[in-house]
Formats: C-alpha cells, structure tokens, sequence
C-alpha cells in the first residue's frame, strides 16, 4: 500500500507521465464537461422556469455560482499545489500552481462580472460593498499578487517558490477575510441589499445549476491540462521525448490537424 | 572548464571545502560543468577567467546564496546543508558589493560587521586600513577606494583572536584601491593563509605571491 | 420550453440584455480559456523546434 | 537576543535615526491624510467626526504600507543583506529584529500621534480611547504582515510597487475590525470583541510571518 | 525635440514600461484608497457618494506624490543624472522631457480610471464629467510642481520625505479648487470657474517649475 | 601639491583646458591647492595620487559638476562659463557610478547615451567590448565586468566620424575589466590621444603608455 503510494507520487513527478497521462484524460473531461454544460445550460436558459421574485434575470445564476465556487476551490488548490512543491520540492506541483492562478483569476472576474450585471436588476446598482462581493474582489485581488510574482521574478524557479509562499499565507487569510468581510458587512449594511439567502431551489432550477458547475469542473481540469502541458514541454525542451514530440509536431504550415 | 592545480600546499591535511561535479547555467550559456575541487587550510586559491566567466556565480554557489547549480559540496567532508552553521561562523564574505553603510560612520559599520571586537580593535583596524582620522565622518563622504576599505577593515579584525573566521571569501577586493593598499592587502592575505586559512578570491590584478588558481573557461553554448 | 416565442426568449421579459451579456461575457472568458493554451502550444513547438535548429548547426 | 542580534538591532536604530527623514516619513504622510481630508471633503467637524474613525485607520495603513519600502532595500542594494543572510544565526533571528525596529520606527509613533489626527478631524471623544488601542495593537500586525511584502519583493526589478497588491488583501481584516472598533466606541458600545479578534489576529501573524519572510528573503536573494 | 532628447524620451517610457511596477504604482494607490474607504467608513452609498470627490481627488494626489519619488533618484543613484546634466543641450530640456514622461506615466491614467473609481464609491452621475475634467487638467500641475521638490531632495540622505512638506502647499489649492469642481458638478452647478483656475494655475507652474527643476537639480548633484 | 610634467608632446598648439590656482578643501582637509595645469589635444592625462587624493574631485571640478573649489577653468582659452556649451558638446565622461540603466539591454542603454550613432555602430562597439550575443539581455544579468564595458562600448562609438566627442574623462576605466579588456582599452585610449583627442583618466594601474602625470599629494590638515 505505502510502496504503491510512493510510487503514484513518484510518477506524479514525471513531467513525461503526466504529459501523456492528461494528453489521454483530456478529451474525455472535455466531452463530459461540454455536455454538462451545454444540458445545464439550455435547460437552465430555456426550460427552468423564471424566478417568481427576480424573474428571467436568475438565468445568471447558472454562470455566475459555478464561476464563484470555482474561483474559490482555484486558489486552495493553487496554494495547495504550492505546498507541495515548496515542501516536498516537487517541480510538477508547482507548475501546476502556477497554471492555475490565470485560470482562477478569470473566473473571479465572471463572476464578478456576471454578479455587477445581475445586481443591475435586481438592486439597481451594479456594485455594492457587500460582503460577498467584497471578498470576492479581495480574492482577485490575491490572484493578481500571485500572478505579479511570476511576472515580476524572472528565475523560474524563485518565482515557483515565492509565488508559492504568497498563495500559501493569501490562503491561511482566506477564511479570515471571509469572516471579517461578513461580520462588517453584517454590522453596516442596511438589510435592504443582500444577496438572497440559500434559496430553496425548486428542483428544474437546481439541477441545470448542478450540471453547469459539475460541468464547470471538467472544463477546468481541461484548461489545467492544456497550460500544464505547455510548461512541461518547455521546461522539458532538452529531453529526449520533448525532442522526438516537437520533430512530429505539426508545424505552422501543416493544412491537416 | 579547464582546471589548473598547484600541488597543494599541504597534503596530509583533510580538505575544508570540496565541490564535486559542480554545473551552472545562466541563460542557455553553461558557465562551469563538471568542476571538481578539493580546498585545505593554508591555501589561497584564485578563481580566474574573463569578464563573465562565472567567477562571482561559482563564489555565491559556494556560499549558499544561489540555488541555480547542480552539483554537491562539502564543508570539512560534512554536507553543506548540514554543515551550513559552522561553514556559515567560519566565513568571512566581501563580495562586489561590500555591505558598507553610507549612512553610518567607519565605525559603526564595523561594529555591527564584527560584532564581537572592542572599540580599539575597530580603531586598529581602520588604522591600518589608512582611515584613522576618518572613523567619525558618514561613509558617503569617503573616496570610493575609502568606502572599499572601510569593509577590508574586516579582515584586519578576523585573526585568530578576534573573530576567528577562518574562511574568507573575497570578490575582487583589490577595486579601487591604491598601489600601497594593494601590497598592505596581499600580506594580510598571505598572513591569514599562513595561519591555517583558507582565502578564496577573484582578481584581474596580478597577485605577488603563489596561488592556486582554477580557470574557468570561456563562454560556451549549452548543449545537452 | 418555458417561453412562448423566440423573441420573448431573446427578450427574457425585459432582462435579455443582462442575461445575455451575462453569457457573452462568460462565453469569452471560457473561449479564451480554451483558445490561449493551443497559441501557446504552438508558439512553445515553434521556438522548441528553432532552437532545435540553431543547436543543430 | 544575541551579539549579533543586539549590534544588528543597535545599527538599525541608528540608521532610523540617522536620516531622520525615513523615520518621520510614515508619520507626515499620516498627518497629511488627515490634513487634506477637511480641505477636499468638507469642513464641518460634525460630518468630519463621522468619517473620521475610516480616514485613521486608512491613514495609518497606507503610511506602513509606504515605509515597508524601505524594509529590506537599502540593505539588499547595499549588499549587506547577503551578508545577513550569511550570518550564523537563523534568518529568523534577523527578520525578528527588523521587524521590531520597524514597528518601534514607523508603527508605534502613529499609536501616540493619533490622537492628534482625531482632534483635527473631530472625532468624538469616545473615539480616542479604541483608537489609540487598535493601533497599538494592530501596527504590530500590519509590519509583520508587511514584511512578507517586502521580503518577496526586495529586489525585484519588474516588482516597484507590487506590494501593495501582494498585502493590501492581508490588511484588510485589520482595517475592517480596527476602524469599527473606533466607531464602536464613539457610539459607546463595547469593544472587546474587536480587540480580541486582533489580538488572534496579531497571535497568528507572529507565527507565520516571520518565517514567511526569512524563506522570502532567502528566496529574492538567490535571483 | 532633438536627437537626444528624442533618445530620452524614448529611454524614459521604456524604462516605465519595463519595470510594470513603477508604471502601474501610482494606479494600484489610486485604486487601493478607493477600495480601502468603504471598509473603512462605511458601505452605504449614498454616504459614500457624499464623500467621493474628496477621497478621488485625495487618491490621486497622494498617488502622484507617492510617484514623484521615482522622477530622478534611480538616475540619481546609477550616475544617468550627471550624464544628462553634463549633455550640451540645455538642462530645462531634459526636465520637460522626464515631466512629460511622468506625466504620462503616472498623471494621465488616473483620468482614465477614475470613472471606475466613481463607481465604486457612488458619485453621483453629475460628478463624472469633472471629475475626468479636473483631473486632466490638474495632474500636470501636480507633475510639474512635484518635479521641484524632487529636484531639490534628490540624492539627499537625511531627506527622506521632505518632499510632502516642500510641495504639498503648492498642491493645496489644486486639491481645494479640483475637489469642489466635481461637488459642484454632482449639485449640478457650473464648474467653469474652477476649471479657468486651474488652467491658469497651470500655465503658471508650466513656465516656473520646469527652470525651477533644472536648477534644482544642479545644486543637488553639485553636493 | 606636487606637480610632474611631461614634456608636452605638442607644444606648438594652443592648450585645450587650463586651470588655474585650483583650490580645494573638503572637511577641512585641502585636498589640493594651487594647481595649475595646461593641457592640450594629442595628450593622456593621469591623475595621480592615493585613495582620498582628490582625484574624482578634481575630475567633478573639471566637469563642473562640483562648485566648492576655488580658481580659474578655460576650455580653449574661454571662460569655462561660457565656453560651457562647446565643453560639453566635446565632451564623453565615465565616472565612478557608469550610468547604466540595468533595467535596459546593453543596446538600449547605448541607444540612449550616443543618440547620433547607428544600431550597426552600436552592434560594432558591443563587439568590440566583448558582449557581441548580449546585446538584447537585460544589463543587470550580466557580470560586473561585462555591466562597466556596456558604459565603455562608449568609447569605441565616440571616434572623430561618429560622436566626435574629443574630450575623455576616465574616473577608473579599468575597474572589474580583466587583462584583455585592459589591454584593448589601452589601446583605444593611445587611438585616441593620437588622433588628436585629449584623455584625462586616473586608474591604480599601471599604465603600459607614457602619459602625463598630475600627482595628487597626501592628505594634509587644513591650516588657514
Ligand atoms: C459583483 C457581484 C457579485 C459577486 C462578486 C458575487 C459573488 C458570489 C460568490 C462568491 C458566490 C459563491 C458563494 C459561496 O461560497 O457559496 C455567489 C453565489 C451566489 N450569488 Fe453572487 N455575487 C454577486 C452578485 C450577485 C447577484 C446580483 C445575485 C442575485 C441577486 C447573486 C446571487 C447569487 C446566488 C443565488 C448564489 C448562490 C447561493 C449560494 O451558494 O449561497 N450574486 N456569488
Ligand atoms: N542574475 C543573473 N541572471 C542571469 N544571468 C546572470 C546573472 N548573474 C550572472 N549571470 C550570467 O553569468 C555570467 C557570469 O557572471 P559572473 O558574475 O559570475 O562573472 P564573473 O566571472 O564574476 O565576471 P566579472 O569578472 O565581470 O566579475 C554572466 O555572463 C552573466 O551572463
Ligand atoms: N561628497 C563629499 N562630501 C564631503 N567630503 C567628500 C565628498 N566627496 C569626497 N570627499 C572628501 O574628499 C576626499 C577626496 O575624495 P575623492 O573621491 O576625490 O578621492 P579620490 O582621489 O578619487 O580617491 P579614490 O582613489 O579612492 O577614488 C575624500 O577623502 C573625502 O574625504
Ligand atoms: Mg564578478
Ligand atoms: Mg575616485
């Protein structure tokens, strides 16, 4: 059992099995998700009724809630991706983290997006200082420092590790903006302007929801794959199999691919 | 690449410092691979080559301050990384940059370099770096070849009774300093070696006494 | 299907234009999620095969 | 606090002292928040009253958020951070005492000029009392925090102010409690809680921070 | 402009665009005092709307303050400065030149970002024209008159922020007569007078500062 | 105070700069006092003299970057005053502090220093210097030696056809440059002095050509 264990994480360490092992498992996570998603969102678009209090504008919810709790599970499992690297000195977990930060980053920005143009309906205003709303823009904001790291250090290897830090400390802070966040919010804010409360969804409305974030997953673990795989080839140009992969690559003028 | 050695001054003793098949690349251009190299107490040992040859980088691999190498070094045949706290308390390190106050007087960044000395080892010290007189005016008001000294005023306070570094690293020490201060230098250099230390530098000076010296090679293409 | 029409689809009782912007905008979001890993790839391929090349010679 | 230590602790303040300018920075830039406001706000002392807790408290941040600047740079362009860095003693040890000197340099200060910066924006008078408290309190947290900012960035050529975006997030439970606890106390409620949240808080950050930065340090330094 | 300053100019907006940072400091302050207020003060926004052109106005010239700092200290530090004031051409040349950049760099994207700004704080619609207006027309003026006291605190040890001190007077009426444009605009009164002030103000410092600035910077190099 | 000379190796031009009964005192200290000197085109100039002589402030009187010295400056017999625009178009310094941006390539920082010149010329001078290949990296990644020849690429770009600048003045040239690179400076130097362009420099090297020697004495105690 621990041997098996052991070994799982040695090959996880192999940027060449983990190039071909997503090279495998991406076309089918890019099937289930896209049908996922297409499902929920027809349904969701077209068939689930209207809300009998916000009416049609709640179609929103089923981009703007799959974005947000993505966003969320982003960041812990980049800062935990850091950890990893930075204590087991893995070089594939950090590129892994480092490929998430962009990805989780644009789904901050839907869902902070989506949710400014749904409170133009619903509250009148595109932006309110909210608690949800607050953390959120705090957590694109870790994002962005995360990011700027990896662009500000040049040696890849201090970026890993720096960003690593950050992500890690952003992370432990996380559930005490959280709280602070809601606890101020609670404090000033006439009630008037909250968002709703855990609806008691009927179930058409629930499902599609469901689906969309399900959805959402795959299409993320698809996009991770993809930027993973681009690190690893360049990290790994000077390899034997890098070599023999870029020599059967396609190249800019190849009309069939 | 190419690696010169004098016969070691003293054989029988143990190495303090070996590198065992050191290799640094900067920006796809391969510094040093290979390099192999065993240092004992009693040995000045020059690190030589052009502009750029890699002479700095080797220096801060050796100190633990750059992580881009491969390779595996040894502090008195222990691991460095567990030999790091002696290694570490045996080392005395002026690099390009010396780690001079300017807003501080002689004085007062001595004390904080060399914790443990007296007021008048540091008045000593600045004597015979040529700055008695200037102990109590700020830095920034010194001739260039003056701030240098105020930091090779360390050496003078690193002998066997006052800070006990056996160890000194030294990068170019000899910029901007005069003729006589040179010749002053290289004794104190000798001195320490003579007393069972190790000196390791970097110069484009030609030095007036024997030493080891490992070349480091031209630029060459990395190529895997 | 809950609308009668394909217009008060479009429509969405007054709200069309925020929910389909809603939807623009994460379309684009997700299409560049999709679409910057393959330029990538194809930028990374192109400079691994050139510098294949230079070493060659 | 050994030889090193104290001699590293002893250089520091004098340094502070020395360019007096540095030392004073975080504090004139925290009086020139509070003198702008009544000119670019409102005069009325009443309405100034009741902003006046938020501008404190976004005054004394923004003035440790500057002077962190300095934290580590002049000892990095310098070289003598390699040579603290090369020092026997953990980088620990080290972080520790510049952190300390920081706050006794930039933070503490702003604690006994607050009061001051209250008169002049009328904050009432059971304002003064938790603000003086938060900031005791809580400038500790914000050069602890802050210096994970500033080990990370040292350095840094691309980096100029990346620090306020690396930290500001980490501030902001600091300045959400700090300034309601203020304003707690101008309405004459209890402000135990607060205080006790950023007493938790400060418990933390002196966990993790420090050896955050010292890994930070040595991270910035091997570039 | 000729071939130097040419050669200047371009140096100087490559060098911001290099080091992202330095480019987008001034921005990331302007965007953080904004984001900071509401925590700090309160959420409401109709309150905070009261509130918002003092706090933009503040933003940006602590920003633009915060920036100055950079105009000559690196070139300072590395000896670019006495290249410059050594080039035959006349010293004022060089000023315009690096004023401009800063201008560009660091005055110019307030403008741009301050709707967003507004939104966040809830200025009322009336606001937003003057806003814009006032800060394209002011941040000049506070590039030029800050060019002087960077001259003159350049290379200082002791100096440190003397620079708030020298020039925050001369920004004072900026504030004042900025501020109450764009309150005026949100009450829906006229704002030309503000604006006929500010222009005069400004072509004022744009003859003074930039002869102010050059023979600044030769007494400091000449320390 | 003591004052050697050469014999002028072209006494029938007119002198290029002159100074008379230079004076100055730093910390109540005369660095200098009484110096006067003519020096003409075809010449190399040393400044000569111990760490803390003086020789950078002289060179920082010379360029009129300091005003705490007493005494008369002419450049081509003209008031320095008002010869400053002539003085300056003629002139190419590098001091102690070389004014290279690290945050631009060694193109780009040539780029900006000699706006007149071509990107070919620069590509020749960065050859010329060995950083041919580093041309397009940041300067701050490049050696200490390889980071001072990026300031004396310009050098080799101020020949007569180019900037046509005939006024050198060298605060430590040689600083961090290796033999080689000593041996080519050198040279340039000779080129120039003998197509008619004047070099003031000091360096603690020994220089392998004759020059014109201007001691600065050891340090004295003002005594008014
Ligand atoms: C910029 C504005 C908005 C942001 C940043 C935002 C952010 C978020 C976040 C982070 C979540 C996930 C919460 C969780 O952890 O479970 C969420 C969920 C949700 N949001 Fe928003 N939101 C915004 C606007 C809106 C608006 C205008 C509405 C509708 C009135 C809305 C309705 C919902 C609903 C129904 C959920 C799911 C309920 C739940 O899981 O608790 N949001 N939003
Ligand atoms: N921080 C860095 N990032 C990238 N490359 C670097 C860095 N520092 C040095 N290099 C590269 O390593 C090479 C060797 O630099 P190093 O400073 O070790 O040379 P050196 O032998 O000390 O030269 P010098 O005699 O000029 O001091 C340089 O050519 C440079 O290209
Ligand atoms: N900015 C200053 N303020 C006060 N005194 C200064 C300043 N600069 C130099 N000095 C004094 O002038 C003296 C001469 O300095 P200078 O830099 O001219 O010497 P130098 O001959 O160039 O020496 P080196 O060979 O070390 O470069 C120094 O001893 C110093 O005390
Ligand atoms: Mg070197
Ligand atoms: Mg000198």
């Amino acid at each position: 059992m621990w041997t098996s264990l052991k070994r799982l994480y040695h090959k996880m360490g192999s940027p060449k099995w983990f190039y071909e092992i997503s090279t495998r498992w991406s076309p089918w996570f890019l099937l289930v998700g896209s049908a996922l998603m297409l499902t929920g969102v027809v349904w969701g678009l077209a068939f689930a009724p209207a809300d009998y209090l916000q009416g049609n504008s709640f179609r929103i919810i089923y981009i703007h809630v799959p974005a947000s709790l993505l966003s969320q599970s982003a960041y812990i499992m980049m800062a935990a991706a850091g950890l990893v690297g930075l204590v087991w000195k893995m070089k594939m977990s950090f590129v892994v983290a480092k490929v998430i930060a962009p990805i989780g980053a644009s789904l901050a920005i839907m869902s902070l997006l989506t949710g400014a143009i749904w409170g133009k309906p619903t509250w009148g205003t595109w932006w309110v200082w909210d608690a949800r709303l607050t953390s959120m823009l705090i957590l694109l904001f870790l994002y962005f420092g995360v990011i700027a790291i990896y662009n500000a250090i040049e040696n890849e290897e201090m970026a890993n590790k720096a960003a690593g830090i950050l992500a890690i400390v952003g992370s432990i802070n996380i559930p005490i903006i959280k709280y602070s966040v809601e606890w101020w919010n609670t404090l000033h804010q006439p009630a008037t302007i909250t968002m709703t409360k855990k609806p008691t969804m009927a179930p058409e409305m629930f499902i599609p929801l469901l689906l969309t974030i399900i959805g959402f997953y795959c299409w993320f673990a698809v996009w991770v794959f993809a930027r993973t795989r681009n690190e690893l080839l360049w990290r790994e140009r000077r390899t034997k199999w890098v070599k023999n992969l870029v020599i059967n690559a396609p190249t800019n003028s190849g009309a069939h691919q | 690449m190419a690696l010169e050695y004098l016969p070691d001054t003293d054989l029988s003793s143990k190495p303090l410092l070996c590198a065992r098949g050191l290799y640094c690349e900067r920006d796809d251009r391969v510094l040093f691979k290979d390099l192999n190299f065993d240092l004992s107490s009693g040995q000045i040992v020059r690190l030589a080559g052009p502009n750029g040859a890699g002479k700095s980088s080797l220096m801060r691999i050796l100190l633990g301050l750059s992580a881009s190498y491969e390779g595996a070094l040894y502090w008195h045949e222990q691991d460095m990384a567990r030999a790091l706290y002696d290694f570490r308390s045996d080392l005395l390190y002026i690099g390009h940059d010396v780690g001079v106050k300017s807003n501080l007087t002689p004085e007062e960044n001595l004390a904080w370099s060399c914790p443990n000395v007296t007021k008048q080892d540091i008045y000593g010290a600045l004597k015979r770096v040529g700055l008695s007189g200037f102990e109590d005016l700020l830095t920034h008001g010194l001739s260039a070849g003056q701030q240098r000294r105020v930091a090779l005023a360390r050496l003078f306070l690193s002998s066997k009774e006052l800070e006990n570094k056996s160890l000194w690293i030294l990068d170019e020490p000899f910029t901007a300093i005069d003729k006589h201060g040179v010749a002053d230098l290289e004794q104190v250099i000798v001195n320490h070696a003579q007393q069972g230390g190790l000196v390791i530098l970097t110069t484009h000076h030609d030095l007036s006494v024997p030493v080891k010296t490992i070349m480091l090679g031209q630029t060459q293409k990395a190529s895997l | 299907m809950f609308f009668d029409s394909f217009s008060s689809f479009i429509e969405m009782g007054g709200h069309g234009l925020y929910v389909w912007a809603c939807y623009g905008l994460a379309a684009i979001i997700v299409a560049v999620n999709f679409i910057s890993p393959v330029l990538t790839r194809k930028k990374v391929i192109k400079d691994i095969q050139r510098q294949n090349r230079r070493e060659q010679n | 606090m050994n030889g090193s230590m104290k001699a590293l602790f002893k250089r520091d303040m004098l340094l502070a002292f020395r360019s007096r300018g540095d030392l004073l920075n975080p504090l004139m830039f925290f009086l020139m928040v509070a003198s702008l406001f009544p000119l670019a706000v409102s005069p009325d002392p009443l309405f100034l009253g009741q902003i006046a807790p938020g501008v404190i408290w976004v005054g004394a941040l923004l003035a440790t958020l500057l002077s962190l600047d300095l934290l580590f740079k002049s000892d990095f362009e310098d070289g003598s951070l390699e040579q603290m860095l090369l020092m026997p003693q953990p980088t620990l040890l080290m972080v520790i005492v510049k952190v300390l000197v920081h706050w006794l340099v930039a933070g503490l200060p702003l604690a006994f000029i607050a009061p001051l910066l209250g008169l002049m924006l009328g904050l009432p008078s059971g304002g003064f009392a938790p603000l003086m408290a938060t900031l005791l309190l809580a400038t500790p947290i914000l050069s602890l925090l802050g210096a994970i900012g500033a080990g990370l960035t040292v350095g840094l050529r691309k980096g100029g102010m990346l620090m306020p975006l690396l930290i500001l997030p980490l501030y902001i439970p600091v300045l959400i409690f700090a300034s309601s606890a203020v304003q707690a106390g101008v309405l004459g409620n209890s402000y135990v809680g607060h205080m006790a949240f950023l007493g938790a808080y400060l418990a933390l950050t002196l966990v993790v921070a420090p050896v955050a930065t010292a890994s930070a340090l040595r991270i910035s330094i091997a570039r």
